[in-house]
């Protein structure tokens, strides 16, 4: 049983959630690290987009942006902001996969502002492509740190939608149908929706981690999926991609 | 704005893109092998009823070799997109004779003609028949369909067709400007059932690249729920990898590959040979006289089993040879 | 002085409304070489952009279709019909320079049908970009043969908008605003529009043509400019670059 | 559809494109030589007051050079584009300091932060301060703007924003889909008085070349009522002619062409030089402390009369070398 980081561990746990023959819009940072570990592993038909134009790159190193120029490193295409944006609109993309943010029991995001937004606390960047995946894919992914200043109540804003206010709310908003959250993933558990209230659920629970510490950890009451399991923790060979191949430096893994 | 008017012409697809993310989300294959023949493209991916579109603009860049097996293989009522369609729609609409009927509704912005070499009779016949639903729209029009289409929108809005006959027989709507008050036409997304475009370049997966003019292929590759892309060559991923600025339609919209040299012929291919200005016109000639015709289309189409088979009967490498001196020397 | 036929009269006389500078979107035939040769003669700087993507070629013959690759032969790009005609719906594009087709008294354009539209006598191509130019653009030219048949008091289907139904009917419509009809050069006479009534004026009779004679070819009442001139015929320049530069097989001008 | 929403945020500039319209009537010149300096283009094509974009897509192909003189130029009470504006926003924001206001307004689809890299302390202060009018948007609300106006259309619709805050915050508004009924979003077209695009290569009359992603460059030349191209290499026109297919903006849409080698650094320019992380991290770094950063603006910015001489103090050619090594063995 090999040691490893609690980012190690989600990583990982995300990666497998991504099939072979997918197709997934990632941001910077872990994201992009656990759509490159799927490939590298079982996944080398997961075909990836960033949303500046990147489709489907041989991503030679960890992209410190979005758009530079790993991102579309010896792509299928390199193409523009619209073209695959549109692309999700069109309903080609099975996930989005964003990084962390204040999320809200319905799986919405805040990354816009903290207080007023006339004169905010502290502001943010704003949706950047956030709100354009969340609101077009498929299916959202969420990377994030557990703790009860992400894990709100209510948000401040509502930057990008997850389920709304619950059931039905995305379609009744106009937003594309059957979309919406599917996966949170932290440091301490894996997170999924339950199908009736669309309320966040914890589903698995990282090795050594309990429910109580779980909803300690989160500012809003979580539910519990029938069968909790505990989150299978990486192998061997994951650790060695992550560690060797997708994350030498280890800009994300921190070591 | 009260008096908002609507074209009367026939909506004759879907414009909901509700219903298109549905389909497009089983198109996935990004890293797929699709090399296959023609003839099993269109018996694959084209269905009796199915409503088609061409790329290319007149007679360049065109698929012959698709168009050619959709009349030899006598797929029916089928609806078509016609964007400055000239040759393609003429072979299409050579599957309209002896009671058989390949053309049963269009949505035409240019047909029937050839441009500066005038009119088909054949096709002219077709179209005053009375037998085909026509819905009238302009290049731009059909164009803006399939940019809205490929953009997952179920419209676009523009500012032609208005206050002209062609707007009270197309199916595009006016709508006030929520923004300016304005009026402006509406045209409704168009979702080709299955496409046909060919390039200078595909990869296996169907990464490929065009030269020169795209005219409305971008969008139309991205619109189309099935795509056919016929290929003067095949390249491979690597290569494509090796500039991808270069890729003009990607793989995960391709369904078939098909490799095709020559595959726009009579038509012009941008920097490979120009059209066979002699093929054409004896192509208009035939079409007078329906026993000629009918003997022609034998010789041509129904007489082969392969477009390569055609092209022989043409010229095949003298002719192409000419051509392509033709396409290399334009001043001459 | 030379001789020259009607076509290359009518030719001339329109290639001399083209200034330098100018961007003008033009169909094959008669408008392509008229650009061709004002281009060669005294606008090396007007733009053509065909309307299937050529944009500024250095047209080495004449095109077959607006859409062959003599259209884009060293052009400065070589794009989209989607991008050349939002150019014009941007305003950029000066003239539209369309062929012959059935015209009214406010220079509106018939080609889709003659007879009934569902089981048309004769149906001819429809629209194709004519419309969308003639919308778009600022100014449309016509060149066409003058005969009753072709100039009509009553389109059998109104394709291509000139003025509609007479002054702002355009603006009315929901067409940009400005636009319109400029002139229509036949092989009889130059044409114009009427200021106050946006009907058909002469504005020069070619050589030898008398006013009678125009109006006796023509199927509506056509006015008069205040000061109806002589077209100026061709000069020995103009003639020897269409005949031996523009046009040398004579596909248009005919020898 | 009765409860059709609008935005609450404010609109910074006209949809109309009546209003754009007389505007590009005027820009004609696809022939003209438009080769200046950086600082005259920016003096000549800059006035107070102006709604301002900046092309590429976070610290990528940006025109860093433009941006710096505009700082240094003292330009006031400017509006600005912020889809992924990340360094090109950091240097505007640096205008905002002891009473001066160089950014008044600002549509935001992501601001104030350097992706991976971190939040800017400066832009930070300036955006929490209430000083600078903000509308909110995401980036492909924004890249639709710029394909309204690009278009010559006055909205475009799409499907994302809907149901959030970010919407309530737009200048966006609901609308019924004349076709399907559906809910749809309309985000209002954005013509910007100027806008600064750096790219691989453009001729003297501005057509270009842009290598890699065009990321929303492609609609937002074309939506620019002035247009500054910055360039890392002239060619000539005749060079251009030879692949027409590759150009991405044509020169009837250029008012400026600048030479301006590494004129991306410390950002990225894909296949020339990787970003310049220290330099980008010492930005942030300083901009901690007031005094420092005032003391570094003087050194880099104030200080110099040319975008040349900020890349010698940042090491030059060996500097430069070593961006390159990066950019071209990414795997390292």
């Amino acid at each position: 049983m090999p040691d490893y980081s609690a980012t190690e561990l989600s990583i990982c746990a995300a990666s497998r959630m991504l099939e072979d023959g997918a197709t997934v819009g990632v941001g910077t940072g872990a994201p992009c690290a656990t759509a490159m570990l799927a490939q590298k592993r079982h996944a080398p038909r997961l075909l990836v987009a960033f949303e500046a134009g990147g489709l489907a790159p041989l991503l030679p190193s960890m992209p410190i942006s979005v758009g530079d120029s790993r991102t579309f490193y010896r792509a299928q295409m390199a193409t523009s902001m619209g073209d695959v944006m549109e692309a999700c609109q069109r309903g080609m993309m099975d996930y989005a996969f964003l990084g962390g943010a204040q999320i809200d029991p319905f799986g919405n995001l805040n990354s816009t502002v903290i207080g007023d937004h006339e004169r905010p606390n502290v502001r943010f960047p704003g949706s950047g492509g956030g709100n354009d995946f969340a609101s077009l894919c498929w299916r959202t992914m969420v990377m994030t740190e557990h703790d009860r200043r992400r894990f709100v109540e209510r948000l401040d804003f509502l930057t990008t939608p997850g389920f709304l206010t619950g059931p039905g709310a995305r379609e009744v908003a106009g937003l594309p149908g059957g979309g919406g959250p599917h996966k949170v993933i932290t440091d301490l558990a894996v997170m999924g929706y339950d199908p009736e209230t669309c309320r966040m659920r914890v589903e698995s629970l990282h090795p050594g981690v309990t429910f109580e510490r779980v909803q300690e950890n989160t500012g809003f009451e979580l539910l519990q999926a029938p069968h909790v399991r505990e989150t299978a923790p990486p192998d061997e060979d994951e650790l060695r991609i992550l560690r060797e191949e997708v994350d030498p430096y280890g800009y994300i893994i921190g070591r | 704005m009260a008096d908002l008017a609507s074209g009367s012409g026939p909506m004759f697809t879907d414009p909901d893109p509700e219903a298109a993310r549905r389909v497009f989300r089983k198109k996935r294959a990004a890293f797929e092998d699709k090399v296959t023949s023609v003839r099993d493209a269109v018996a694959r991916f084209v269905k009796d009823g199915d409503y088609v579109a061409s790329g290319g603009f007149g007679a360049n860049r065109i698929s012959t070799a698709c168009m050619h097996e959709i009349l030899r293989q006598g797929k029916q009522d089928l609806g078509f997109a016609g964007h400055t369609t000239t040759h393609d729609f003429e072979i299409l609409a050579a599957g309209n004779r002896s009671g058989r009927k390949l053309l049963s509704r269009v949505d035409a912005a240019y047909i029937v003609g050839l441009e500066a070499r005038g009119l088909s009779p054949q096709a002219r016949r077709v179209m005053q028949s009375g037998e085909v639903a026509v819905c009238e729209w302009s290049n731009f029009a059909l164009a803006a369909r399939f940019r809205a289409a490929a953009a997952g929108a179920p419209f676009m809005p523009m500012r032609s067709l208005l206050g002209t006959d062609t707007f009270q027989r197309s199916a595009a709507k006016e709508i006030a400007c929520p923004f300016t008050g304005r009026r402006l036409l509406a045209v409704p997304a168009l979702y080709p059932d299955v496409s046909f475009i060919h390039v200078h370049e595909s990869d296996p997966c169907g990464n490929c690249r065009i030269r020169g003019i795209a005219v409305a292929d971008f969008d139309l590759a991205r619109a189309s729920k099935r795509l056919v892309v016929t290929t003067e060559r095949l390249v491979t991923t690597d290569e494509i990898r090796r500039t991808p600025e270069a890729t003009v339609i990607p793989a995960f919209c391709v369904d078939a590959v098909c490799e095709a040299p020559f595959g726009s012929y009579p038509g012009n291919m941008a920097g490979a040979y120009f059209s066979d200005e002699d093929h054409l016109k004896e192509w208009l000639e035939v079409e007078r006289d329906e026993d000629r015709f009918e003997a022609f289309l034998q010789k041509y189409i129904y007489g082969v089993e392969r477009f390569e088979q055609y092209v022989e009967l043409c010229g095949g490498a003298e002719r192409l040879k000419e051509l392509r001196e033709m396409e290399l020397h334009p001043g001459l």
